[in-house]
């Protein structure tokens, strides 16, 4: 059990920031979130992620729905696509279909992803399109300012929600991996150094990757997600667990209450760039 | 005129090869060179056997709609046939089984119903197709073969097509539709013939170029492809459902990419998303489709994302009536998105333009930055027609984007530039230096959120008058008036599928002496304003006939310009008959129906 | 005119507490028995230091809409409020900080923007707060005594006020914040007044009932208490989230249900098969989740299943601009869904009018079958205004449904009966012996899958038709005129929250001499079609002011009467500005800008 | 592993179901299907079931969206609802909200189901509203004349996959499990004894359930879920399997070459309507 890690601000880190030249791929434009925002980690663990790997930035494309989470493609100096909410998924596998070349990263809310969203991680999942896709869990809709989410706790207070949520929250990854997505993983925006390295991984994965971020929202849930409960409830996956053990995963992500954090599982199979090449082959056709 | 110009209509239940004997016909006379416009009904029911009508109207030059009243008309299943009877004109041909295997009561066999003036072939065509194929299925063949002896059509291109349609599934099976045929020609043949419809002597049409048969949607896959689509995504919905499952076959073929998605929604999306990424990107779909991609479409238009969005209509509203044509999906084409959402719509009216509007459509959607619907129907999608494609090639321009010039260096790219013609040069993924997010809420040039007065409201004037520009499209007719010039008595103003039935009309009641004309329009957003007007200015009255119950074109030419028009508003789940049309106009002009009798 | 009418607004940074004052302020003067119309402008980024600015009007009687000018500023942060130094009237007062913290440059102070003619009251409003509070938290609340101490309005309703808002925080909290509020009101008392803005004598109003504060979305929730909605399913978007919101609260306590969906999709669904089971059912929404509903906003229209919708329209199109006003959804509103799918849709011009829409939207629903559709916007959904609730108890009918009698043994129940006023008596589950099936297919009197023609038709006509007796729906004004009677020069035709303005702007022209009437329509499907033509026929011309870029309304009018109107079609983000209507009405009635001001 | 069955005609079970009585709850119209369709069984199946459990016929309500399968409400004699493409589920939530009392049965095609419905299926699940979702697998879209839909095979050749479905299916059972559906039942259209068995079962549990079945198109599948293979490669659930335990249940819906036929799943724990009450009652008030 890991001790409880303070809210990570951006200046403080902002030294650090332009000595590793990672400002390269932050955008002019501040982000706009709550001062204390777990939101601010995963700008910097992206940034960090496409330094590392070198991202050309003219050739990656962050997609996102509608949320506090979704204005990140402001904050990232990349191409972008902020379009509606629920709609990261299907308008990144169009950018993807029509230009394989190009890196891309959905990002998204537990709203944008779990509610609206819910009908298209499935078949992006399926499909092995190949992009990642990072989901900002904060268990409740912050730029709505602080309605039920599907991944509410049990017992949450919230506004729509005044005498308290009575639902069980949904289980992300359990899904993730019942839907056949090729690399899952949870990570923690109060855990910045493993978050980056996971998001890193996470694009480099040939194929759909899921990650889920747990990040507490400061100013609508001052008792579930906060940095305190998930600083003590998070744990690290086993040592021994193996990825390509996909019930073993299962069985670890059935542990809500102790969300352990790392790479659940990774398969490789082809992804949706090709099959459409397969398709074409055995039309007779050659791409163009 | 020594002109060809017959019909035939084929009617049976859905197990009888009603469908196919139609589709045979239909190529063999193509096939021929004759310019051929068909129309065939189904049953709605899953399986079954309902009742099944295949229409054809053969003629030298291209027609315009089917005809009122058939000259020739086939029955395969009496039972079904009966309630037709009246739709063959006097003196033509009503062909039927002159040996049903059971014996039926009189009121249940088709001869007792041709109508006097009519004139009846009998003939047993069951024992014909049993005695030349050992079985009854070819019936149909048989028919064909006896429709081609009797009106003196040459076998040849009839057995070409017979080949080619069943070759996939042997020599067994062709051969014994190509002896039922046979069989058949050789009883019309010797038939004697005592109606008056025959095929006049073919003359090969001077105008250059390949003519070839296609429905609706075939023309709409093929504008896609000569226009270069590079990806398709769709979900299945009747009756667009054919441009998507032609275009599986067709695109990768080309290299090119097609997605079957999990909604409309996200074939809206991934369309919207290809269009952002540079490639040329479509979707196609009906009513039901089209009201959940409503919100991805004013993305598409606050974005200024090039994509073109494919809508065949059909009975509504709500899942309505899946296998009958309908004009009612016009309103929410226009304004179906919320906010201030303009978008282009255009609406072919027979199959030729279904190709030329496809095909436009890409040009159109990226020289404006903008959504284009290609609003269809079901009667459009559906209907087979003889097309010409040009001998120069296809007549689309490849890339009708703006050039994107060269940053100066430190220069920011702007996205939405305001610029004289509402047009910002547009950058795609890959285009060094010109990285920008595009987003749902109104932005400024950059593309960052900004929800100042001065913003919104330019903002809104560019994406709006941007759009003008769409009326003057090169090569691209956005109106068209045809029959009288000048001051008229009646003139009709009709889009989609419609106009044919009211060119028909218009044809009639010029014949009749009505002065009158009939204008076309294509473009319905942004309104063609002046040549409407214009029209207008030219009419003692307005008609505009549509397959809808709220009469939602003419709602729309009232709302723009404040000028009355007379509604001919109907929903008879099928195309609008001719002499309702026709009515309207005598009645306009003010001829009275007497005076026509007499 | 003795009656009270001032305007105030308090201007800061989201830090402030710059809202909270502004609502501190309205319940006090309305508890003391004003009448107020609130408006508050917020920031559109998530958190930060973004501008907000809370306005007021206060009078005997209710106003229609903010003035053009305020008769007193506060600024609680001078970079903020300096650009809005102009919109105090003369002889006004701004108040503001006199002591600012940092010594600051010249331009950068209110005190050097006060214009010639405005009174500058200048007090140290941070060191009151700190020696009365021992911290600078309070200033908002020191500000709010000091206008309290220099208008002469008694502080106690402000201590009852100020005790309810913080006592959840404890008696600390509240102490503080009184502490607060006593020494800006001793301050404000012992200023030297020299601005004429202050209270008349408070009057009792004679009209009985209830008078209480509601905003536009807290009116909306009070009418579907009285009116015991049942079952609410929604899916939180701005700017309707407080409806939900609130209703979470209240609906439980009276043993009904809310749900919050997964998305709009499911919310419609929901409230159409809680609608279908025969609980009184609503949802509410905001544009993007409009479009989301269109298809099974179809789907009831066509089952004829009563539902309503509430759409609080913000800034398009698409995602737009969520916090700001604007009336572009209306064409959504009424044609959003595919197929000749009509609907009631009515839209309130005020809070009171919120209350008595929601109300009376259930009523509608039930007795006509249809989904209603109340469009509100942000400026209507957001803005408090005093309500005078009738003593006689909620003005609604709580069933409405058409009485079902019992069935004749054998008899087959028909739930789409053709009757002669199009409605048909609707059983629902449960009810003994009357099972059917409801489906968006087309279909008979049975509700079986039908498209013939004859039934299409008929039952096009019946879902049409049944709808136009809601203009004469009881108890419920579907137009309504103001102004002048008889022939007038210029007539405004107006929808929505913007029609407070149009008032404003006729009685400012009045006042100049203009002959001019207003006429608010408030249902605008079915379209009031007699009202509006017998109202036009007295103008000599026609105003149509409405916040969106098309005209919406104004193509409305236009396409249905096919009589010109003149568009006032504006989107400045905000509210219709009242001189703006007022121009156009000068210039309509060919008065001169340069008449007016001589 | 069981013997191929035949397909299952209404007419030869006409006899039996007269008998039975079972034919109260047909309704007049006769099932539009093409002979030999799966569906038949489901639909006798399920007038069994109501007749055994002597269902009021004016207190249940058949809930469809669109597809072959969605025309079933028209088919029996109960309250109906034909709503749209993939929206059988937020509809039924929404009558069951509004009357408690009644039985809603759910019912629809694995198009409706898992493409365009997808997104309403983990919510129904997770709030445990006390209906039942009947879903046909016929791997297809059967209404738009054969395209491929998300339980296709992989290799599947319909109209819009000419050149071969290039995409794995997804895994209906695995999904349902990891959404916390607390019932969860696997049965076939030519096993209609166990069928019936199974829906009765399904509409006597306590809260969501949801009964997978399979059920040959016999018109535009030719080579996959046909009767001959869907006999030969269904088996039963190990007599040994225990249906609290959600892992083993996962584990048994991992193996898409052998279905399982039989309960995967159970688990009691408050339906939507408990949590309604349970809403009232905190905020004081008290139900009406
Ligand atoms: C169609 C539609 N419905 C609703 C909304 C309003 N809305 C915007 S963001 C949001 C939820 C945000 O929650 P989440 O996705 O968890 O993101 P967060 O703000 O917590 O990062 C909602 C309901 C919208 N923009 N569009
Ligand atoms: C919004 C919408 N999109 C598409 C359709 C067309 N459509 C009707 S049924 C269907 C698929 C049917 O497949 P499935 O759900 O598997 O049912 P089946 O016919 O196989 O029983 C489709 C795509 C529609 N009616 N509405
Ligand atoms: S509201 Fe919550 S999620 Fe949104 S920026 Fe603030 S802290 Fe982050
Ligand atoms: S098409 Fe297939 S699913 Fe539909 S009724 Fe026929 S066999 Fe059944
Ligand atoms: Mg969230
Ligand atoms: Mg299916």
């Amino acid at each position: 059990m890991s001790i409880p890690i303070m809210p990570v601000y951006v200046d403080v880190k902002l030294r650090e920031v332009q000595e590793s030249g990672r400002l390269d791929y932050r955008s002019r434009s501040l982000p706009t979130w709550c001062p204390g925002c777990g939101y601010f980690a995963i700008v910097e663990g992206m940034t960090h992620a496409c330094n590392e790997m070198g991202i050309p930035r003219d050739q990656a494309v962050v997609v996102s729905g509608i949320g506090c989470s979704s204005r990140f493609p402001f904050f990232v100096d990349l191409y972008g696509v902020h379009t509606l909410h629920g709609r990261a998924l299907p308008v990144a596998t169009g950018i993807k279909t029509a230009n394989d070349r190009l890196t891309v990263i959905a990002v998204g809310g537990d709203g944008d992803g779990f509610a609206i969203g819910g009908g298209h991680i499935s078949h992006a999942a399926k499909r092995n399109v190949d992009i990642t896709y990072l989901l900002f869990d904060n268990g409740i809709y912050g730029l709505t300012k602080g309605q039920t989410s599907p991944l509410s706790a049990v017992g949450l207070k919230t506004t729509t929600t005044p005498f308290e949520n009575p639902e069980r929250p949904l289980n992300p990854l359990m899904m993730l991996l019942s839907y056949g997505a090729s690399w899952v993983g949870q990570a923690y925006a109060g855990r910045p150094d493993h978050l980056r390295e996971m998001i890193t991984q996470a694009i480099a994965h040939r194929g759909f990757s899921y990650l889920h971020i747990l990040s507490p929202c400061v100013t609508f849930d001052k008792t579930s997600k906060t940095y305190v409960n998930l600083g003590l409830q998070t744990r690290d996956l086993p040592e021994s667990h193996d990825p390509g053990d996909l019930m073993a995963a299962m069985h670890q992500a059935q542990d809500l209450d102790h969300p352990a954090l790392g790479l659940y599982y990774q398969q490789f199979r082809p992804t949706l760039g090709d099959t459409f090449e397969q398709v074409i082959a055995k039309s007779g056709g050659s791409s163009s | 005129m020594n002109a060809t110009d017959i019909q035939i209509a084929i009617c049976g239940s859905a197990g009888d090869g009603t469908i196919a004997a139609g589709d045979i016909l239909r190529n063999a006379v193509a096939a021929a060179g004759y310019r051929v416009i068909c129309f065939d009904v189904y049953p709605p029911e899953i399986r079954g056997f309902g009742k099944c009508i295949s229409r054809l109207r053969i003629t030298t030059e291209q027609s315009y709609s089917l005809k009122r009243q058939s000259d020739v008309l086939v029955s395969l299943d009496d039972s079904h046939t009966i309630p037709h009877a009246g739709e063959v004109r006097d003196n033509g041909a009503v062909i039927f089984e002159s040996q049903p295997i059971s014996p039926c009561a009189e009121g249940e066999h088709m001869s007792g119903h041709v109508l006097p003036g009519q004139i009846p072939y009998g003939f047993p065509i069951r024992e014909l197709a049993q005695k030349a194929t050992g079985g009854a299925r070819s019936r149909n063949l048989v028919v064909l073969g006896f429709i081609a002896g009797l009106l003196g059509l040459a076998p040849a291109s009839f057995q070409k097509i017979i080949e080619k349609k069943f070759a996939k599934q042997g020599p067994k099976v062709v051969a014994r539709n190509q002896a039922g045929f046979q069989a058949g020609f050789d009883a019309g043949k010797g038939s004697f013939k005592l109606d008056d419809a025959a095929f006049g002597p073919f003359e090969k049409p001077a105008s250059a170029g390949k003519v070839i048969m296609l429905s609706g949607n075939a023309a709409v896959v093929q504008g896609c492809i000569d226009a270069e689509l590079a990806t398709f995504f769709g979900y299945p919905i009747t009756p667009a459902t054919t441009i998507m499952e032609r275009l599986a076959t067709e695109l990768p073929k080309r290299g090119h990419r097609l997605l079957q998605t999990e909604d409309e929604i996200s074939a809206m999306a991934a369309t919207v998303g290809a269009g952002f990424a540079g490639a040329r990107a479509a979707t196609a779909t009906s009513g039901p489709g089209l009201a959940l991609m409503a919100e991805m479409l004013g993305l598409a238009t606050i974005t200024e994302t090039p994509c073109v969005i494919f809508v065949s209509q059909r009975g509504g509203p709500s899942t309505g009536m899946p296998t009958k044509t309908e004009q009612s999906d016009l309103n929410a084409a226009l304004y179906g998105s919320p906010g201030d959402a303009q978008r282009i719509v255009i609406a072919p009216t027979n199959v030729e333009g279904c190709y030329r509007c496809a095909g436009k459509a890409f040009e159109m959607a990226e020289r404006y930055q903008t959504p284009v619907i290609v609003l269809l129907d079901l009667y459009l999608s559906n209907r087979y027609e003889t097309v010409t494609l040009a001998a120069s090639g296809p007549p689309f321009v490849l890339d009708a984007n703006k050039p994107l010039r060269r940053l100066e260096p430190g220069e920011v790219y702007k996205r939405y530039a305001l610029t004289a013609d509402g047009v910002s040069p547009r950058a795609v993924p890959g285009d060094a230096g010109c990285m920008h997010v595009i987003t749902g809420l109104e932005h400024n040039e950059l593309g960052r959120p900004n929800d100042s007065a001065e913003m919104h409201t330019a903002m809104s004037r560019k994406r709006h008058d941007k759009l003008q520009a769409a009326l003057e499209h090169p090569d691209f007719a956005v109106t068209k008036r045809f029959g009288n010039t000048g001051r008229v008595k009646v003139g009709i103003l009709a889009w989609g599928s419609t106009f044919g039935e009211c060119l028909e009309a218009m044809f009639m009641a010029q014949a009749e002496g009505i002065v009158c004309s009939a204008m076309k329009v294509v473009m319905l957003s942004p309104f063609p304003t002046k040549a409407i007007s214009a029209f207008m200015d030219d009419c003692d009255a307005v008609l505009v006939p549509e397959v809808n119950y709220e009469g939602q074109f003419a709602q729309l030419v009232q709302g723009v310009l404040a000028r009355p028009v007379v509604r001919l508003s109907r929903v008879p789940s099928s195309p609008m008959p001719v002499e309702l049309i026709l009515g309207e106009i005598r009645r306009l002009s003010g001829v009275t129906a007497s005076a026509i009798a007499s």
